[in-house]
């Protein structure tokens, strides 16, 4: 395949000097990542990220869900702006991929319906007495590291590689439906071939998996998995992923969003004790990684610092593949080496010979 | 195997797989009444049908998931023409369309 | 005693192979009637002794001997079948009266009658009782040779015999055929060779066995003659056995089959049964149901018409095509001279062929949540005298229900209409596609539903609908009518009358309704009435098919064309300005096969009811 | 004698026979062509529908009447606008066309026959036209066809060929609204040429609607339906990616089932759109009375007598550069569009 097409789908993406806005999913599903992300920033990029602890939900899971109106939804929105007009910055780094797809098509209606704006801003001011100006530059995180993917790989520790033989580890992208999906120019690469996770692993030594259901939805589909009856229609739609994906035998994947990271982690768990099946390779789940956990390892930082242990599906396999050093004994000693609990034993991490997914020929 | 209950299942896709479809008991339909590859899928049939006028009987939509080599419950769904020839007298393309009810009937009763 | 022994070598080969026969035959008929059903075998003990079975005896010697019916389609093709069966019979039997006439009540053997010449040449020749035995036995001799003749003959040049097709045979068949030809030439031989050196013999074989006798050398005569003898022998003997299990099997089984019939055993419609076989194997293969089968004449259909269905079925190695592909029109079954039901057998195997493999075909209309999904459903409720049943194919004509309409305001008729809204179809598209089961629910859900709303006659403008309603439905209380016999008595009973016009008309019988019901002449009467008739070429019992039958389940699109345009142009010879018909398919099928206008009876009635202003 | 000349801007079959038909009336047409020989994108069909009449034969019979009627040819040239300026065959109408660099071409009448663009499928990049090998448009097949060399990249043949309709055309995403009305029936002429070649192979042709609005087109569809087994299913293809097996899986409804449908091939086959020409917006510019109609194509004086007139006196069109349009109604309307100038030239009424 050949993956030029994404140079036509380039954003602007601002060098340094950002606001961060958080995501509640990865907050409370992988709050490593975004820790990683922050000393990443710091540490390996040397940037100026504000992380402000008054910024809130951007209700953008309401706003799918049909729960939130609009109206509300743009009031938060602006007051994530206000707070970070006041904090003095103007470009904004957001961390989940639902709340960049609302922030983007917010700014997009506003632009298109100035009214909308007006009203907004009346709102807001109403309610909280604030004022905002809109961003100047708007990126998701991901986008940021991949800006900065080459200067990464300058410091790499390691690289995406099997330690051992050397070869570049196989791993699937998932990008997210509203990274670029809702306005195509919006993400790197645009949205059939989005590009912001495929260049960071290859620059990073890896080999992208493009196989017949990468543009498929994970499954989340907020009502699909909110609403308890219709939940059997967001597993289904993860299992399509993992059985066309199978067949490549990746070594892990590597999840744009923090949903995406969740349910494709998750449901494999799921997918494995209710119907005894798993899609790794070697008879257990495929590992799933955030991005920030990836250049994390590549940076050499340690798996248990960055919240690895919280994951569903085991990532010792790919940290092993990646000769990462780690304490196997540490994985559930939280700070100060205090016992944080560990989950029980599951499907997805006991290889069971009759449990690998049957490759269709 | 399915040890766990979470309250819900994995749904079934809906989707046609035309790779693991197979296509050969519609290829063999087709051979018998050759004009069927003709069809356009006006739905002439399913109008005037006498079964359907009374039933949810759908012939258009039955012969077309055939042809796609969907064939669970046509066999079933077939039982419900009357064959009384209507949908023949009525196609504009001069299919044997009773012809194709009963290849339909021969070919797929297993499904 | 004469000093006679009747034992010779040679007779072995005819010994055995009449023995075979015998023991295939008996074995073949004993079965066969004993899996008849009860309710067969109670009409037979019935008509045992009945006028039934002089009648049957009248029948076996008009047909099995005579062959009537095949001097009707030909003469020539009369003659030759004749001069086998009467030519062979007349030999059997005078040669019989001969052996007695010669021999007085001594025993003979079977073989003794058959080879008389060879083993008697010690006797006194000369007349008896008056008859030259030897010069009748000749001439009986020569009649049969005539018909050797005329059979290579047909072979070669079928069309001179009236056929413009001939059977294709199959090996057992021709085995069969060409010792049967070898008989009576060998027989010829066998006799003259003996006449010419006993110098006796009538005018054939003693004028050949002295011409024989001048050629032959003096010693090889004997050797040449026990030589003949034997070929007489073997080629008997090799009929006999190969007769069984040949199309030749006709010639026992049409007596037991004329007598069974007259019996009153039928076939069932729908069904295979043991009947059947007496059916089956009573057929000849004479071929002359393949030219009346529009199919292979105009719509190139060849190798599906009846004769070659029998011959499959009979052998085991039917396939669908073959059951499938026929109209069921009747032309052939008109024609058969042996009288088969060839329609009803051709059904039937569609219904054993049917392997389907669920029993719950149409189980919907018994319905499975108690109530049918369709029973009554939007149905009116309303009670009448009459109920009209238009049929399927008539909702997509409704020109013929607009002019049903004015036809029952001008008799001043209530009617119930039972299907405006659409009907649950009569059944018989399903019986004719060996779905019988299924098409007995619709039976039964159409039945009930008559009964419902009180009617005591029934019209319906589909003869499809008519035959299976007067054949397959227990309606009793209320008569059945095709709108052609319905209008016909309006009309004789003053409750319509219709304008004469001038206009000329062309009539094509459906074959449901003539073949199918035998109306022929009410519609015609009707016509009559409203202008003048003109006749196609074939008509009433000969009449085509439009090509469009239902029973053709395997005839696409193009045959139906081609037999559409065929007819057709039968009706645009007639001179007629316009074709009417009685059937809502053949107005559909014709309408396609010709340029001339086609309408429907009703429609023409329509056209010339008197009004009251016309009256004035 | 400038005013006895007419420019036909386009050399293509429309251009080819307005230039024709021109010279045959006395008249001294010069054609303008872009390219280095005569013949528009003609060169590249292979068969014409619905007849399968080769196009080479078509090409060489206006080709050879050109030069047999001697007329004038300037290749390599590229018109910029329409000349404005006194000396025209009317006050105030055209006087010829500008040509590179301002260079003037004087002319008592322009006969505007510049043809259309082909659409860009690369801009339907979900269908992963120069991403996956296998991926061609109609206008490669042709190509292939001529070459007599179809077959996937790795020469070999393909057992699973799927075409793809109105790539390009009836698509708001990719600002193509119109009807390419030409597609369908290439699609199903190319469909029964690819079976005769590939006898073994299952072909699907993935429809929104089928639109055989000529004289054999539907008789055609019907015989690729019957007697070359194509299946046809309407429904859109969204997308198209590769499987583990180099093959390429596309999804589309079915939506005479409504059902999503996917399936593996072997071969994808854009059956891409006309797209105007690229140069309509300049010319359109360069005088008053031209203008666009909201596709991009060159907007007639009106669709019925007019459907060869301009808004300006002595500008008249010929073939695509109005719409999409099948050779044969481009031929006829390059004889109408020369009739029409001649009049103009003629008997001074101002068209």
């Amino acid at each position: 395949m050949k993956r030029s097409s994404w140079k036509e789908y380039e954003k602007e993406i601002a060098d340094d000097h950002y606001y961060y806005a958080r995501s509640c999913i990865r907050q409370n599903f992988f709050p490593g990542s975004e820790t990683t992300f922050l000393r990443i920033m710091r540490e390996a990029l040397g940037k100026d990220i504000y992380d402000d602890p008054r910024h809130t939900s951007c209700t953008g899971i309401g706003y799918h869900s049909d729960i939130v109106p609009l109206d509300t939804t743009m009031a938060v929105v602006a007051r994530q702006f206000a707070l970070m007009t006041e904090a003095g910055y103007e470009n904004i780094a957001i961390s989940c991929i639902t709340s960049f797809g609302l922030y983007t098509e917010i700014l997009e209606t506003w632009h298109e319906f100035p009214e909308t704006e007006a009203r907004a801003r009346e709102n807001l001011f109403k309610a909280t007495g604030r004022e905002f100006r809109k961003p100047a530059n708007i990126a998701h995180t991901s986008d940021i590291v991949f800006h900065n993917r080459e200067v990464i790989a300058a410091q790499a520790v390691r690289k995406l590689v099997n330690a051992e033989t050397g070869a570049p580890l196989n791993i699937v992208e998932h990008i997210g439906c509203h990274y670029a999906k809702i306005f195509p120019k919006s993400g790197i690469g645009g949205s059939e071939f989005p590009y912001v996770l495929a260049g960071m692993v290859e620059e990073w030594g890896g080999r992208v998996v493009d196989y017949p259901e990468r543009r498929h939805c994970c499954g989340f589909g907020f009502r699909n998995y909110i609403v308890q009856a219709n939940r059997g229609f967001s597993i289904a739609n993860s299992r399509k992923k993992l059985e066309s994906m199978a067949p490549y035998k990746p070594d892990m994947m590597v999840a744009n969003c923090p949903g995406c990271a969740m349910f494709l982690d998750k449901w494999q768990y799921a997918i494995a004790e209710m119907e005894n099946v798993t899609y790794g390779a070697d008879g257990r789940g495929i590992p799933v990684l955030t991005y920030e956990e990836m250049a994390g390892l590549v940076l050499g930082y340690d798996p248990w610092d960055m919240g690895m242990q919280m994951h569903q599906v085991d990532t010792e396999q790919v940290l092993q593949k990646m000769g990462v050093r780690y304490d196997p004994a540490a994985k559930f000693l939280g700070r100060a080496g205090k016992f944080i609990g560990a989950p029980a034993a599951a499907a997805v991490n006991t290889f069971s010979g009759d449990r690998i997914y049957r490759i269709k020929t | 195997m399915g040890a766990v209950n979470f309250g819900y299942g994995i749904s079934a896709a809906r989707g046609m797989d035309l790779d693991r479809n197979d296509l050969g008991p519609a290829r063999e339909i087709a051979d018998e009444v050759p004009e069927f590859r003709a069809c356009i899928a006006c739905g002439g049939c399913t109008a005037t049908c006498t079964a359907g006028n009374l039933t949810s009987f759908n012939f258009r939509m039955v012969h077309t998931l055939v042809r796609r080599g969907e064939y669970a419950g046509a066999y079933r769904e077939m039982n419900k023409c009357m064959l009384c020839g209507k949908c023949r007298l009525v196609c504009p393309r001069g299919i044997n369309t009773r012809g194709v009810v009963m290849q339909i009937k021969r070919k797929l009763g297993d499904y | 005693m004469d000093g006679l022994t009747f034992y010779s070598g040679f007779v072995v080969p005819f010994i055995v192979g009449t023995s075979v026969l015998f023991a295939v035959i008996v074995y073949k008929y004993v079965r066969w009637f004993a899996r008849l059903p009860r309710r067969d075998k109670l009409s037979v003990r019935r008509g045992m002794f009945s006028g039934a079975t002089v009648a049957a005896a009248w029948e076996c010697l008009m047909e099995s001997l005579l062959h009537r019916r095949i001097w009707r389609v030909n003469p020539a093709l009369g003659y030759m079948h004749t001069s086998f069966a009467l030519g062979w019979f007349l030999l059997i039997a005078v040669g019989w009266i001969e052996t007695v006439a010669y021999l007085g009540g001594r025993f003979v053997p079977l073989q003794g009658h058959i080879f008389f010449k060879y083993f008697t040449t010690e006797l006194q020749h000369g007349p008896r009782w008056g008859v030259n035995f030897e010069a009748v036995m000749d001439l009986l001799l020569l009649y049969v040779l005539s018909g050797v003749a005329l059979a290579l003959f047909k072979r070669l040049r079928s069309r001179a015999m009236g056929m413009r097709r001939t059977t294709q045979l199959r090996m057992g068949d021709r085995v069969a055929m060409a010792s049967l030809w070898f008989i009576f030439p060998m027989r010829l031989l066998a006799e003259s060779f003996t006449s010419g050196i006993h110098g006796s013999g009538g005018f054939l074989t003693g004028g050949l066995g002295g011409v024989l006798a001048t050629v032959v050398p003096a010693g090889v005569m004997p050797i040449a003659e026990l030589g003949a003898w034997w070929g007489y022998s073997i080629a008997l003997g090799v009929f006999f056995v190969s007769m069984p299990f040949s199309r030749y099997m006709h010639i026992f089984t049409e007596i037991p089959l004329i007598f069974l019939r007259r019996w009153g055993v039928r076939g069932e419609v729908g069904r295979e049964k043991s009947f059947d076989h007496f059916q089956l194997e009573a057929c000849s293969r004479c071929g002359i149901c393949i030219d009346p089968c529009q199919m292979q004449r105009d719509g190139g259909m060849t190798g599906v018409q009846s004769v070659y269905f029998i011959r499959d079925r009979r052998y085991n190695r039917l396939s669908r095509r073959m059951a499938d592909s026929c109209m069921a029109c009747g032309r052939c079954e008109a024609k058969c001279p042996v009288g088969l039901e060839l329609d009803t057998l051709r059904v039937g195997s569609r219904y054993t062929l049917n392997n389907t493999p669920s029993n719950d075909r149409w189980a919907y209309a018994r319905g499975g949540n108690g109530r049918s999904d369709i029973a009554g459903a939007s149905l009116p409720s309303e009670t009448a005298q009459v109920g009209y049943f238009a049929g399927c194919m008539t909702l997509l004509s409704p020109r013929i229900l607009r002019a049903m309409e004015s036809v029952f305001a001008a008799a001043g008729e209530d009617v119930w209409w039972a299907d405006r809204e659409g009907g649950v179809c009569c059944g018989r598209p399903m019986k004719l596609a060996g779905e019988v089961d299924a098409a007995r629910d619709m039976m039964k859900l159409n039945e009930e539903l008559f009964r419902r709303h009180g009617i005591t006659t029934l019209v319906t403008s589909c003869p499809i609908c008519l035959r299976v309603f007067r054949e397959d439905y227990s309606l009793r209380g209320i008569e059945v009518l095709h709108h052609s016999e319905y209008f016909q008595r309006l009309v004789a009973g003053g409750r319509i009358s219709l304008k004469a016009g001038s206009e000329r008309l062309t009539y094509h019988d459906p074959c449901e309704l003539g073949r199918g019901c035998g109306i022929y002449d009410e519609p015609r009467e009707v016509l009559r009435a409203v202008g003048e008739l003109a006749e196609p070429s074939e008509t009433r019992e000969e009449a085509l098919c439009c090509g469009s039958s239902i029973a053709g389940n395997a005839i696409g699109g193009v045959a139906q064309t081609l037999m559409g345009r065929a007819v057709g142009r039968a009706f645009e010879a007639t001179g007629a300005s316009c074709v009417v018909t009685a059937c809502p398919l053949c107005k559909k099928a014709l309408a396609r096969g010709t340029e001339l206008p086609v309408l429907d009876l009703a429609e023409v009635v329509e056209r010339h009811l008197m009004t009251a202003a016309d009256s004035k | 004698m400038s005013s006895k000349r007419i420019v036909v801007i386009g050399g293509g079959p429309a251009g080819m026979q307005a230039a024709l038909s021109l010279a045959a009336g006395g008249l001294k047409p010069v054609i303008v062509e872009r390219a280095g020989e005569l013949g528009g994108k003609l060169k590249e069909w292979h068969r014409l529908f619905p007849s399968m009449t080769e196009a080479n034969e078509v090409l060489t019979r206006l080709t050879g009447e050109i030069a047999e009627a001697g007329v004038e040819v300037m290749l390599h040239t590229e018109v910029e606008g329409i000349a404005l300026g006194e000396g025209g065959a009317h006050d105030g109408a055209p006087n010829g066309v500008v040509l590179a660099e301002g260079k003037k071409l004087p002319a008592g009448a322009v006969i505007v026959a510049s043809g259309f663009d082909i659409f860009d499928a690369r801009q339907k990049e979900e269908y992963g036209y120069h991403v996956y090998d296998n991926v061609f448009t109609t206008v490669d097949i042709e190509r292939m066809l001529n070459g007599d060399k179809v077959a996937l990249s790795d020469g070999t043949a393909p057992r699973r060929i799927a075409f793809v309709h109105c790539v390009g055309s009836r698509d708001e995403k990719v600002n193509q609204r119109h009807c390419s009305k030409v597609c369908c029936i290439t699609a199903v002429k190319q469909a029964m040429e690819l079976r005769e070649r590939f006898p073994e192979a299952e072909i699907y042709s993935f429809y929104m609607d089928i639109r055989m609005f000529g004289p054999g087109y539907e008789e055609l569809y019907q015989q690729a339906q019957q007697e070359s087994h194509i299946n046809f299913i309407r429904g859109r293809v969204s997308e198209a990616s590769p499987t583990i097996d180099g093959r390429i899986q596309i999804k589309a409804e079915d939506t005479l089932v409504g059902r999503p449908l996917k399936m593996s091939v072997d071969m994808v086959v854009l059956a891409v759109g006309m797209k105007a020409a690229a140069g309509n917006e300049k010319l359109a510019a360069s005088c008053d009375g031209l203008s666009l109609a909201p596709s991009g194509f060159l907007a007639p004086r009106d669709m019925f007598t007019g459907c060869v007139s301009s808004g300006a006196a002595g500008v008249f069109y010929a073939g695509t550069a109005t719409a999409p349009k099948t050779i044969g109604e481009c031929i006829a309307e390059g004889a109408m569009a020369a009739q029409r100038a001649a009049e103009y030239l003629k008997s001074g009424a101002k068209r």
